[in-house]
C-alpha cells in the first residue's frame, strides 16, 4: 500500500471509529432512557453523526467547538469523554458539568468542546467571541460552531455572521440542515430556501453540500479550516441531513403524522456508519466495533457507580 | 338539587378558553412555535388550526423577538393575538419587545394606541428541564408598568383567566407550569371571566397567612393539610393575577394573623415575594410585631440532577415546617412524617371558586 | 399643456410642498431649539426628505407608515398634523402623544401613522405585524416601514424580513441608507455592503437606488406599491441618501471629526428641495413657499399656546 | 498633615479606571456602540481608541444581543470584556444572553467555564429621554442568580467599583447615572477596588434609615440636609452594590431606627426596594412595630414632557416629605421651603470613603 492508501484507510477507520461510537453511544442511551435513569431531556442525533465526524476530523485538539442541546455527536466527536458524558446524563458528580447541566449542557473545557446551550441560536455567538480572542491573541486555533436550519432563524445568528465577517474571526460555520424545526417543516419557517447564498453577503466563503456523506463534510471543512487558518475569515457550510429518531426521546415517530418513513427511507440507505463501514477489512471493523461497545459499556458503568452530587452542590458554583 | 359539576383537565381548560375566545371574535389568533403540530403546546392548543384554518393558528420562524413585534403590531390594528412560547425561558428574547415596546405603546403615544396582546408561556420542571428551561421569570414582568401578568393555579381559573386576558386591552404575560396541566378542576361549560386583580382564599385559618403563586398554591394547599394535622389554622390566598395584585384581601388576611409566609414559584431577591411582604410591611409594620418569609427557587440556577433539583424548589414538607417554625417560634423543630407528606401530595383544589 | 404635462407639474408642487414643509419645520426647529423650550432630544432629517417624501406621495390615507426616532419626515409626508406635531415637541398636552412621547414618538393614528419608536429597528416587525392584519382582513392596504442602515443590523429586523417574505406581507421597507449610525461609518459596521442582495434572498424584491432623487424614489415605490397591492409579497428598497446635521440635535457637526463637509458637499449639490423648487414657475414656489411659512408659524403658535398636561396626566393612560 | 486630595467627576474616575485596567491587563477590552467615536459615551471611554488601539477599544454593529454573547465567548476564553450601552434600556435586546448565558455558563457547566464579563450601562433622566430611555432596570438583573449589580452614586466609588468588576470573575452589571457624570469627589489616583457588596454609611442619625440608590443616594443626600433642619436625624447608606446586597448594615441600621425608607432610582413593584424592605422584615418585623416605606419611579411609562417628567421621579423635597411623615406620623404636614430645596440640590458628597 502507498502512503495515500495507508492514508485513506486510516482516515476511513478513524471516521467510522468515531461514527460508530456516538451511533452507538446513542443507540445505548435510547435502550436506557425508559428505564428514568437518565433525567434529563435527550435530543439524539442518529443519522446525522456525520457532520459532526466530517468537521471534527479536520479540527486539532486546541481548535474548539461549539454544540447545541443536541450536542452528543459534536462532544464526542471532538473527543469529549465519554464517561464524563453519560455520568452527566445520569446526574451524577462526576459529569462533565457535576450533573448540573444534562444532557443539553454538554461541556470539555480540557478537549475545547465549549458548553451547549438549550436557547436555539443562543451559543452561535458565544462561539463568535470566543473566536475574537482566538484572534486577539494570534493563536493558530479555529472554532467549529454547529447549528440547525432553525437557528438560523434567529435574530443573533444574523447578526454574529455579520460581526464574524467584519472582524475576518476563525469560525468554521456548519449548519446542519436537516429540516426540521421540532416537527416544523423547512416550508412553514423559511421564506425562501437560500440560506447559503444571504450568508454569502456577508462576505463569508459560503458552501452548500449536496448531502451528509461524511468524506464530503469532511473535505469542504477541510477546505474551510484551511482557510481561516489562512485568516480569510468565516467560512460557512450548509449540510443536509436528516433525523432518524423524534426531536427529543429515545424512539421514532414516522406515525405522528409530521413526516412519513418514506421521507427517511433514503437517508437510511445512506447510512453513513454502514457506508464507511463497509470500506473496511470485516476484522478491522470487528475490532472497533468490540471496542466502542467496550467504552460504552465502560461509561455506562462508570456513570452508574458514580454517586450524585452531596447537597451543598446545590449552592456550589453560583459565583466564580 | 345541584347537577355534577364538569371537572376538566387545566390544560383542557385553556384549549376550551381558546376555541371558544376564536369563536366569539374573529379577531382572536393564536401563533407561536409549534402552536400547530401534533403536539400543540402538551394539548393546549390541539385541532385548532384544524377547527380555524391556518389563518388562525399557525407555527412561527424561531424568531421570537420580531414574532412578538408582529404580535404588537397586529394588535395594534386591533387583532387580539395569543403568542404562545414552551417555556417561559424564551421570553428573555423579546424582552425589548415585551418591555419597550408592548408595555409603553398605550402610554407613550398617549393613549392613541393600545396593545391588546397575550403572551402565554409555560414554566418547566422535572425531569431535568435544568438552567434555560425552568424558570418563573414574573418578576420581571411585574416590574415594568404597562403589562399585567396572570398565573392560575388551576383549570377554573386557567380558562377564566385565559378569556379575561384576550378581552383585555393591554399585553397579558400568561403564565402556565407544567405540572399544573394535568390536574382537574371543576369548569363550566359556558365561557366566563375570572377578574383579574382579584386574589382567592383556598382555605381559612387564624394562625398564619400563606400566599401561593402559580403552582406552589398548589403545594401550599398541601401544606395545609399537614399543618392541620398539628392544629395549626392556615388562610391559604392565591393571587391569581401578580398585576394587577389584590394586597387589599393579603394584607388583609395578615393583619388578622400577623404572619405572612409568600411561597413563590421563581427567585426570591426582587421576586413576587418581596413585593407582596414589601408591601404588607408597608401597610402593617407600624401597627406591631409581624412575622414575614419569603420561600422560592434556591438562590441558584437550576441543575438538571434529581439530587439537586429536589433541593431547589419548596415543597410541601420544607412549607410546612416554615411555617410551623414562624407560628410556633420557640417550639420544638417539627417536620411531617414524609408518607403523610407523600400522601398529602396527591390533593388537589376543588374550590371554593 | 396635455395631461401629462399637468399631472407632471402637478407632481413636481406636490413633492415640492411636502420637501419645503419638513425641511422649513425642522429648520424652524433648530432655531427654537436652543431656547430649550423643546425639552427633548431631535433627530433632524434634514437632507434626507426625499426618500419618505417620494414614497409617501404614492400611499393613499388607508396606507400606513412606520417610522423612526428621526420620524419628522415620515411623520409629515404621511400627513401627519403640525400643530400636534408641533405641541408634541413643546411638551404640550396637544401634542399627537399629549406631551408623554416627544419628538422620538410621534404617532397620528387617524393618518395611519404608526408610533415611532426609539430603539432602533424596534419599529419593524411591529409595522409587519400591523401588515399581517391587513392581510387577515383581505384590505387593500399597504405598509411602508422605514428604517436606517445601522437598524439593518439588528436581528429583528432580519427576523421580521423572512417573517414577512414568508407570508407575502404588503410591506414596503425602505432602507434609508445614510453611511452612519451616529457617527460610525458602514465601514465599521458592515462586513460587506451587499444589504439589497441579502434582502434578495428572502425571495423579496429588492433593488438599492443609486441616489435620493425623489422622482427615482417615487417612481421606486410606486412600482412597489403597485406589487404589493397586487399580493406579489414585501418589497424592499435601499435608498442611499445623506444627514446633512448632527445626528441628534439641532446643528451640523463636520468639525467633529467623524466626517468631512467634502463629504456632504456633492449631497447638497443635489439638494432636493432646491431641485424640485426650481422646476416650478418662481410665483408657484413662492405662493408655497409662503402658505408653509404660515402653517409653520401656526403650528408655532399653537404650541406655545398649548397647555402643559396636567398632573393627573402623569397616571393616564398606564393601561388601556 | 494630609495632602489635597484630588477631586475627579464620576465619568473622568470612569474613564480612569478603564485606562489603569488596560494598561494593567492585555485581556482588559472596553467595546460596545459608539465607544470609539469623539463624544466617548459622554467621555467616559474617549481616548481609549487612540490609546490602546482599535483591537481593545471598538464599536459594533447595532447588535446587542449577539454582542453580548461575544463579549461572553471572549470572557469564556479568558479576556475580560467590559461591554458598554449608553441607555440601560438596550439591555433588554441582550437578556436572553444576559439571564440565560452570561448568569448560568458557570454553573451549568459545573464550574468548568467562567464569565468575568463587564456590562456598563447608563440610566438616562431629564431633558425628555422618555419612555425609552430612562428605564433603570437593575431589579430584572438583582432577581437572577449568578449576576452581580452595582450601582456606584460617586467618583470615588465609580472608579473603585468599576475595577473591582473588571477583575470579578463573574458578570457584573454595572450601572450608571447620566446625571451622576458631572459629579465630583475626592479619587485616588492609583488603582484601588470598592468591594462589591459592603455599604457606604453617608450620614449617621438615629430617627430614620434612608437608603438611595445610584443617582438617588444623592437624591437623599439633599434631603438629609432638609430634614437636618427640622431636626430629624438620617442615616443614610448607599448600599453600593446591589448584588451582593449589604442587607447586614442596612438592617443594622433599621434595628436603632425601626424607620426604613428606600428610595430606588427604578420602579417600585418588584424592585430592590421591594428586595431591602422584605428582608429587613423578615429580620426585624418580629421584633416590634417597624415603618418601612419605598419610594422610586412613579408606576408609569417615563413620559418627556417636563411637566410630568418632574413628578415621575422622586426629589429632594419628597424624600423629606415622606421621611417626616414616617418619623412624625401624628403631626403637621411639613414641606421644605422651596429656595431652601433649591440650595440643597447643590449638595455634593465629599466622603466618607
Ligand atoms: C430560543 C428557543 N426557541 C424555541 C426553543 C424550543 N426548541 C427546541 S429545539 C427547537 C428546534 C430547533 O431546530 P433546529 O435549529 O433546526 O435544530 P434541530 O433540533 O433540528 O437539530 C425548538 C424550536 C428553544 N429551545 N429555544
Ligand atoms: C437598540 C438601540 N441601540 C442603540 C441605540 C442608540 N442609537 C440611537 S440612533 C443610532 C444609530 C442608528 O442608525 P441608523 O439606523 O442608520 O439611523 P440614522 O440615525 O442614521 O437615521 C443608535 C446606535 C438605540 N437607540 N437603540
Ligand atoms: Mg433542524
Ligand atoms: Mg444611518
Amino acid at each position: 500500500m502507498d502512503d495515500r492508501t495507508t492514508r485513506d484507510a486510516d482516515m476511513a477507520a478513524r471516521l467510522y471509529r468515531s461514527l460508530r461510537r456516538i451511533r452507538r453511544t446513542e443507540e445505548r442511551i435510547a435502550e436506557v432512557y425508559p428505564s428514568d435513569r437518565i433525567k434529563s431531556p435527550v435530543h439524539l442525533s442518529i443519522g446525522q453523526e456525520s457532520v459532526a465526524v466530517g468537521v471534527c476530523d479536520v479540527l486539532g485538539p486546541d481548535d474548539v467547538v461549539a454544540g447545541t442541546y443536541r450536542g452528543h455527536a459534536a462532544y464526542l466527536a471532538k473527543g469529549g469523554d465519554l464517561r464524563a458524558m453519560m455520568a452527566e446524563l445520569f446526574g451524577k458528580v462526576d459529569g462533565c458539568a457535576r450533573g448540573k447541566g444534562g444532557s443539553m449542557h454538554l461541556v470539555d473545557m480540557d478537549r475545547n468542546v465549549l458548553g451547549c446551550s438549550a436557547v436555539v441560536g443562543s451559543g452561535i455567538p458565544v462561539a463568535v467571541g470566543y473566536a475574537l480572542a482566538i484572534r486577539r491573541r494570534r493563536q493558530d486555533r479555529v472554532v467549529a460552531a454547529f447549528y440547525g436550519d432553525g437557528a438560523s432563524e434567529e435574530g443573533c445568528v444574523y447578526e454574529s455572521l455579520n460581526f464574524a465577517a467584519l472582524h475576518k474571526l476563525p469560525v468554521l460555520f456548519v449548519c446542519e440542515n436537516n429540516g426540521y424545526a421540532i416537527h416544523e417543516p423547512l416550508s412553514r419557517r423559511w421564506a425562501a430556501d437560500r440560506l447559503t447564498e444571504r450568508v454569502a453577503t456577508f462576505g463569508i466563503a459560503a458552501r452548500r453540500l449536496e448531502s451528509d456523506d461524511v468524506f464530503a463534510v469532511r473535505a469542504a471543512a477541510a477546505q474551510g479550516v484551511a482557510a481561516l487558518r489562512a485568516g480569510a475569515g468565516p467560512v460557512f457550510l450548509e449540510v443536509p441531513t436528516y433525523r432518524w429518531r423524534e426531536h427529543v426521546g429515545p424512539s421514532e415517530d414516522y406515525d405522528a403524522g409530521y413526516r412519513s418513513r418514506d421521507e427517511a427511507a433514503p437517508w437510511m440507505a445512506n447510512d453513513q456508519v454502514e457506508r464507511v463501514g463497509a470500506l473496511l477489512p470485516p476484522e478491522a471493523r470487528a475490532a472497533i466495533d468490540a471496542a466502542v461497545e467496550a467504552e460504552i459499556a465502560d461509561a455506562l458503568a462508570f456513570a452508574e457507580a458514580s454517586p450524585f452530587p452531596d447537597a451543598r452542590e446545590l449552592h456550589a458554583h453560583v459565583y466564580a | 338539587m345541584s347537577t355534577p359539576e364538569r371537572t376538566l383537565r387545566y390544560v383542557d381548560a385553556l384549549r376550551e378558553a381558546l376555541v371558544q375566545e376564536m369563536d366569539r371574535d374573529p379577531d382572536v389568533f393564536v401563533f407561536g412555535l409549534d402552536v400547530d403540530d401534533h403536539k400543540g403546546i402538551q394539548g393546549s392548543t390541539l385541532g385548532l388550526a384544524e377547527r380555524f384554518g391556518p389563518e388562525r393558528c399557525f407555527t412561527t420562524p424561531l424568531s421570537e423577538d420580531a414574532m412578538t413585534g408582529v404580535a404588537i403590531g397586529a394588535a395594534v390594528a386591533g387583532m387580539r393575538p395569543v403568542h404562545v412560547h414552551i417555556r417561559m425561558d424564551f421570553l428573555m428574547l423579546c424582552m425589548n419587545q415585551l418591555v419597550n415596546m408592548a408595555a409603553k405603546t398605550h402610554y407613550m403615544y398617549g393613549g392613541a394606541a393600545k396593545v391588546p396582546l397575550v403572551v402565554r408561556s409555560m414554566i418547566g420542571k422535572s425531569w431535568g428541564q435544568g438552567a434555560q428551561h425552568s424558570q418563573g421569570l414574573h418578576a420581571m414582568f411585574m416590574h415594568v408598568p404597562g403589562l399585567k401578568v396572570v398565573a392560575p393555579s388551576n383549570a377554573h381559573d386557567a380558562k377564566g383567566c385565559l378569556i379575561a386576558a384576550i378581552r383585555d386591552d393591554n399585553p397579558v404575560i400568561f403564565m402556565e407550569h407544567r405540572l399544573l396541566y394535568p390536574l382537574e378542576a371543576p369548569v363550566p361549560e359556558e365561557p366566563y371571566t375570572v377578574p383579574l386583580g382579584q386574589a382567592r382564599r383556598m382555605t381559612r385559618g387564624d394562625d398564619i397567612t400563606i400566599v401561593g403563586v402559580s403552582n406552589m398554591a398548589m403545594e401550599c394547599l398541601r401544606a395545609e393539610e399537614l399543618l392541620r394535622d398539628v392544629g395549626i389554622g392556615v388562610d391559604l390566598i392565591d393571587p391569581v393575577s401578580l398585576v394587577p395584585l389584590d394586597i387589599d384581601t393579603i394584607a388583609g388576611s395578615a393583619r388578622r394573623t400577623r404572619r405572612l409566609l409568600v411561597v413563590d414559584n421563581g427567585w426570591i431577591t426582587a421576586g413576587a415575594g418581596a413585593e407582596i411582604a414589601a408591601a404588607v410591611a408597608e401597610r402593617l409594620g407600624p401597627e406591631g410585631p409581624l412575622t414575614v418569609r419569603r420561600m422560592g427557587f434556591a438562590p441558584t440556577t437550576c441543575p438538571t440532577t434529581p439530587a439537586l433539583e429536589r433541593l431547589f424548589y419548596p415543597n410541601p414538607a420544607t412549607i410546612a415546617e416554615t411555617a410551623h417554625a414562624m407560628v410556633r417560634p420557640g417550639g420544638p423543630a417539627w417536620s411531617p412524617a414524609p408518607e403523610r407528606a407523600e400522601l398529602a401530595y396527591q390533593r388537589s383544589f376543588k374550590g371554593p371558586f
